[in-house]
């Protein structure tokens, strides 16, 4: 078996990973550093990204209030000292990468634009048009070109951590090209993996998003933090998860269930006017109205499609010359991957899945509590995003982190021994299983998309935007019974060259592994906070759970949970004015 | 609108096929469905074995690119519906001119090698520190190469080159554009150095305005026009040290 | 610093001429080719022909013209047997042929119009 | 960064790729290429027309007699017909040439680009004015 060595190892060439890549190379340019990504780097999901990235720079704003801003928002649940380490390191990370040459939007005087965003109080969004995780991705991938230290296995998947004398040295993965599946070790590793959206069935993420990392890190023993707390947006296209702005709503956008009624106004959302009102109707806060719709379905008046229930956005009434004007956007997108045009039709919505707060636990410096294990990105939780991300956090997020964990690791790396002659014998262990389960695998008779359909539906039912103890518990046990399912996939694909299928188990035995780790955590914490909440503990509880909620892996497979101190420095608990004010910034934005 | 559509779909297998060979399926025809997701369709109900790539199913990714009957296309942003009333089935095949490492899979490494080559990163004489802020850049001076910078490397372009076709040294249009998006923005000082690599045979002079990149380019991108720019850039130049050596590098 | 080539020089000229070609050759060729020789334009007589080329700009002029329309078609045609024929190994060849035509037919043209009585 | 940079290092090894061919006739496969090739060829074309002109010019220069067989050579069906084939490509050459212009040369005024219309069209007016004042020069007789 061939064995690769590098200093630091990277899993994942999104946002995250590049960025980390870049500091490692330039801490130390002597050090090799290896960038593992399931596909080319600047396919990785960052490239959907639109909105912006926050960073304060504008005069007027301040750290401090994007701190509260970011704090508040995560309903009390961030370390507030990540929090200041962010807010300070933000607009340093993206002025550096305006000077590798990021093409963000400028002020006619040339100086960097900022443009308001939900829940932020200033205005601090940095954007590139509506592009922004594009430009921002391409220009990171552009700029790890230059570096020699760099190697890049492109379209590798991870499929193992490799542990050895409780140190993380390297990973087990496999090229899809050849279907060489190999030993790349490395003294430090950093999972770069971004998010797990597609545990459930509707989604803005990519289909790449399937909580690799998160599982990756779980079965090697680093825990999992507040995995409980998952994002959704209100108006995303049902099938293809698209997101809809808040913009079409600020705009006068109606929300109608399938009798054509206004129904936010039977949720305390205020009346129905003919023109936009904030804080009232469709301009109501995102979790109210995709509590909203949960309600609507459950009393049967929302409209049945292919893709299950929906409600629709009602733009007909802007008339074409103001969707043209102000929505080209949204028009463009519905035109063009959905076949509908918002002038003459009304665009089918749901709430969908967005973000995941949670994801392996961190410290300031990207390091998982298992040693020569980093993680930084969606897939890692430092945490400040807690219990809701505030919009365009995310990006500097993973810059800034990305930046702090390449750096740490390439400090750390130097210091280290050689992985171990043990890792190359758990390395062909794990070649052998996978050729055993899947590539020599015959027989078998669930189908991948069956399984994958079943858990999308147990997590949306059991997990979703309101949960309780039934409700959970029912996941939890569809859940198991899913991964005793798996056992019996059928594979028809025995290839070695490209095998996608292959993959496709894979990733769906990881989004089973996560998916746990989300039910299990949402049954551990009962109160609501944030993106999480349960009919059967409304409230939050912070005497009981001001707390992250971890998440560890048993070596025999089961899960154990732990609370573990939330960080608090300048801002004690406050209550949340939910939604309310955050909404009136972006809809100025806008 | 009829309620199934065929798909002629083009298979290979590099260990069982000596050539590739066409297979047909019958997907369900939806309004909103494009393509890709009748590839999704076989994939999850037919046959796991189909091999293609897609990510993000918004058109960012530039991972889905195929050609749809003839034509260089993302299949997530190309609906089934429009070639409903054809009568014939929608053909479905890897992207031209490039190798086929399986079914619809192409090889393209060598587009990713091409695009390192022309160093596509920001070339400073001297940088800046951070501290002292960014870089002023005018509105209009973003807008010069703004256009160029919108590249999502689907490949549609050198699917529709034909000079790539017939000869695959010829750096092709969007590493090109790319080089030339670098070119153009008023924070670069290295266009000296990417001249080098770009005024050659393999390089703009290998391009004779074919122009189909820029029609198939789903972004808007233009790398024609980025070529021809640059033509007259380096002609330019080539005259400028022909006329004044001295003022050479 | 690369190899200074000469398809910079080569791409003007082509260019040049693709200009001068599209803005005057066709209503030269109209007038010349079809409607003097159709009578739907009465032709112009020999002797006014013979004093306008007498003048040094005319014949500037057309040297121009043919100059550059020479290595326009030089240019172009190289190309178009490069790809469309796919005979590229023939490099040397069609270089020395294309070129050669269009110098061939400019010295011509020179010796021609020089010489004008 | 040095200029003697490797590229990115990939593994060697990779298994049998499939490589078509491009045909000999790639050219007739798409109504696009067809119209390129066609755009290429039309300077054949404007080769043919300088041939023309230097036949003239010759003529001219032998006195009348050559220049009436020079006239009635043109006047030969065979001839007229080419130089009818060649008015189409060089009028095609004219309009690809033109219409491309926009493409081939940003130019920018007053920081904002011109808009491709407005440098098409100043091309056409161009090409009109210019045919008018060469016609002038040849039909005054
Ligand atoms: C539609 C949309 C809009 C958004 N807009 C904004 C916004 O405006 N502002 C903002 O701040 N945030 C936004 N976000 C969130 C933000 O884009 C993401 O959180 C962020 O891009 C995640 O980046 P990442 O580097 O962590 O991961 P990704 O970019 O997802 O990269 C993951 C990488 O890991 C690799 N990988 C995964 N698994 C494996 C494996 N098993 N083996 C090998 N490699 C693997 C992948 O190949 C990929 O390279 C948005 C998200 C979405 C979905
Ligand atoms: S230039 Fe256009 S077609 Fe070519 S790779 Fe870029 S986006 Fe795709
Ligand atoms: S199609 Fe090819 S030849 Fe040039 S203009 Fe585009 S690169
Ligand atoms: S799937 Fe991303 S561009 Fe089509």
């Amino acid at each position: 078996m061939d064995i690769s060595y590098h200093d630091v190892l990277l899993v994942g060439g999104g946002g995250a990973g590049l960025r980390a890549a870049i500091a490692v190379a330039e801490t130390n340019p002597n050090l090799s550093v290896a960038v593992v990504s399931k596909v080319y780097p600047m396919r990785s999901h960052t490239v959907s990204a639109e909105g912006g990235a926050a960073g304060v720079i504008k005069s007027g704003d301040t750290l401090d209030d994007h701190a509260y801003d970011t704090i508040s928002g995560g309903d009390w649940l961030c370390d507030q000292d990540a929090v200041e380490i962010f807010v300070k390191e933000a607009p340093e990370e993206l002025l550096r990468l305006e000077h590798w040459g990021c093409p963000w939007s400028r002020d006619p005087d040339g100086h960097i634009a900022v443009r308001a965003f939900g829940g932020m109080k200033k205005m601090r969004t940095w954007f590139a048009a509506d592009k922004t995780g594009f430009h921002l991705l391409h220009t990171l991938f552009q700029t790890t070109l230059k570096y020699k230290a760099v190697t890049r296995y492109d379209e590798w998947f991870v499929t193992k951590l490799l542990v050895d004398e409780g140190r993380v040295q390297g990973v087990v993965a496999l090229q899809l090209m050849s279907g060489r599946i190999q030993a790349i070790t490395a003294k430090s590793v950093i999972l770069c993996t971004g998010g797990c959206g597609r545990v459930f069935p509707f989604t803005t993420n990519a289909s790449i998003k399937t909580g690799d990392g998160m599982a990756l890190a779980f079965q090697a023993g680093a825990p999992l933090k507040d995995m409980e707390f998952v994002q959704y947006h209100p108006t995303g296209l049902p099938f293809t998860g698209i997101l809809i702005t808040e913009a079409a709503r600020s705009e006068g956008g109606y929300l109608i269930n399938k009798d054509g009624y206004r129904y936010l106004q039977d949720y305390n959302l205020g009346t129905p006017t003919d023109k936009p009102v904030l804080r009232n109707m469709e301009l109501g806060p995102r979790d109210r109205l995709s509590q909203a719709f949960v309600k609507e379905v459950e009393k049967g008046r929302t409209t049945d499609t292919p893709y299950g229930p929906v409600v629709h956005l009602d733009l007909r009434h802007l008339g074409e010359k103001i969707i043209n004007s102000r929505l080209p956007f949204v028009r463009e997108l519905c035109l063009k991957y959905e076949n509908i045009d918002p002038i003459k039709e009304l665009i089918p919505v749901r709430p969908v899945i967005h973000y995941m707060m949670g994801g392996v636990s961190t410290d300031n410096n990207g390091a998982t509590p298992l040693t020569g294990l980093y993680a930084a990105g969606e897939v890692a939780c430092v945490s400040i995003n807690g219990a809701n991300r505030l919009g365009s956090n995310s990006l500097p997020e993973l810059l800034v982190f990305g930046a702090r964990a390449g750096k740490a690791a390439a400090l750390a790396g130097m210091e280290q021994k050689p992985p171990s002659e043990r890792v190359a014998a758990q390395a062909l262990d794990e070649k052998r299983r996978l050729e055993e389960q899947f590539l020599g695998k015959t027989g078998g008779r669930e189908r991948i998309a069956t399984i994958r359909s079943e858990m999308h539906q147990a997590m949306e039912s059991g997990a979703g935007i309101y949960r309780n103890q039934t409700s959970l518990q029912k996941a939890a046990d569809k859940l198991r019974e899913l991964r005793e399912r798996f056992r019996d996939i059928r594979i028809d694909d025995h290839s070695l060259t490209f095998n996608t299928e292959l993959v496709a188990a894979l990733e769906l035995s990881f989004m089973l592994e996560v998916g746990s780790t989300i039910v299990e955590s949402a049954l551990y914490r009962t109160e609501s906070r944030g993106a999480h909440q349960r009919t059967d503990f409304a409230g939050r509880d912070d005497r009981n759970f001001l707390a992250h909620t971890l998440i560890f892996c048993n070596p025999d497979g089961s899960a154990r949970l732990e609370q573990a101190p939330v960080v608090i420095t300048r801002w004690p608990p406050g209550e949340r004015v939910y939604g309310v004010k955050s909404e009136v910034k972006e809809v100025a934005a806008r | 609108m009829a309620e199934t559509i065929s798909l002629e779909v083009l298979r290979y297998s590099p260990e069982r096929d000596a050539e590739p060979s066409f297979q047909t399926y019958d997907v369900p025809l939806r309004k909103d469905w494009v393509v890709l997701d009748a590839l999704n369709y076989i994939k999850d109900k037919v046959d796991g074995s189909l091999t293609f790539r897609w990510s993000c199913r918004m058109g960012i990714c530039g991972s889905c690119g195929m050609m749809v009957n003839g034509e260089p296309k993302l299949t997530c942003a190309t609906f089934l519906s429009n070639y409903a009333n054809e009568n014939k089935p929608v053909r479905v095949q890897p992207l031209r001119y490039f190798p086929v490492i399986r079914d619809l899979v192409v090889e393209v490494t060598d587009f990713m090698t091409k695009l390192q080559s022309v160093k596509p990163w920001l070339i400073r004489e001297k940088e800046k520190p951070v501290s002292d802020g960014e870089y002023l850049q005018t509105p209009d001076q973003l807008d010069r190469y703004k256009q160029f910078s919108m590249c999502i490397n689907c490949l549609l372009c050198y699917a529709a080159c034909p000079v790539y076709g017939l000869d695959p040294v010829f750096i092709g249009p969007a590493a090109i554009a790319l080089a030339q998006r670098y070119n153009m923005d008023s924070r670069d000082e290295g266009a000296h150095e990417r001249m080098d690599v770009l005024a050659q045979h393999e390089g703009i002079w290998g391009c004779t305005f074919v122009g189909e990149c820029t029609k198939v380019c789903p972004k808007h991108v233009d790398p024609a026009g980025a070529i021809q720019q640059y033509k007259l850039t380096a002609t330019i130049e080539r005259f400028k040290t022909f006329l004044m050596p001295w003022a050479a590098r | 610093m690369a190899k200074q080539s000469n398809e910079p020089v080569l791409w003007a000229l082509f260019s040049a001429g693709g200009v001068m070609a599209a803005f005057v050759i066709p209503v030269h060729l109209f007038l010349l080719g079809l409607a003097f020789p159709l009578g739907w334009i009465p032709a112009p007589s020999y002797e006014h022909l013979l004093a306008l080329v007498r003048l040094p700009i005319t014949r500037l002029y057309l040297f121009v013209l043919c100059f550059l329309a020479l290595f326009h078609w030089a240019h172009r045609f190289r190309y178009t047997l490069y790809d469309g024929l796919q005979i590229k190994h023939l490099n040397e060849l069609i270089f020395v042929c294309c070129y050669g035509g269009a110098i061939f037919g400019t010295v011509l043209a020179g010796y021609l119009l020089w010489n004008f009585r | 960064m040095s200029d003697e940079r490797p590229p990115t290092r990939y593994t060697e090894y990779h298994p049998r790729w499939y490589r078509p061919r491009v045909s000999t006739w790639w050219w007739l496969a798409r109504w696009p290429y067809l119209k390129f090739i066609l755009r290429e060829i039309s300077s054949v074309f404007v080769a043919w027309f300088v041939v023309v002109l230097l036949l003239q010019i010759r003529a001219l220069s032998r006195g009348p007699e050559a220049y009436a067989a020079f006239e009635r050579w043109l006047q030969n069906p065979l001839i007229v017909l080419l130089n009818l084939i060649t008015l189409f490509f060089v009028v095609f050459h004219a309009t690809t040439w033109f219409n491309l212009a926009p493409s081939a040369m940003a130019i920018r005024f007053g920081g904002k680009r011109v808009p491709d219309l407005l440098i098409v069209g100043t091309n056409y007016a161009a090409w009109a004015a210019i045919s008018l004042v060469v016609a002038w020069f040849l039909v005054r007789s």
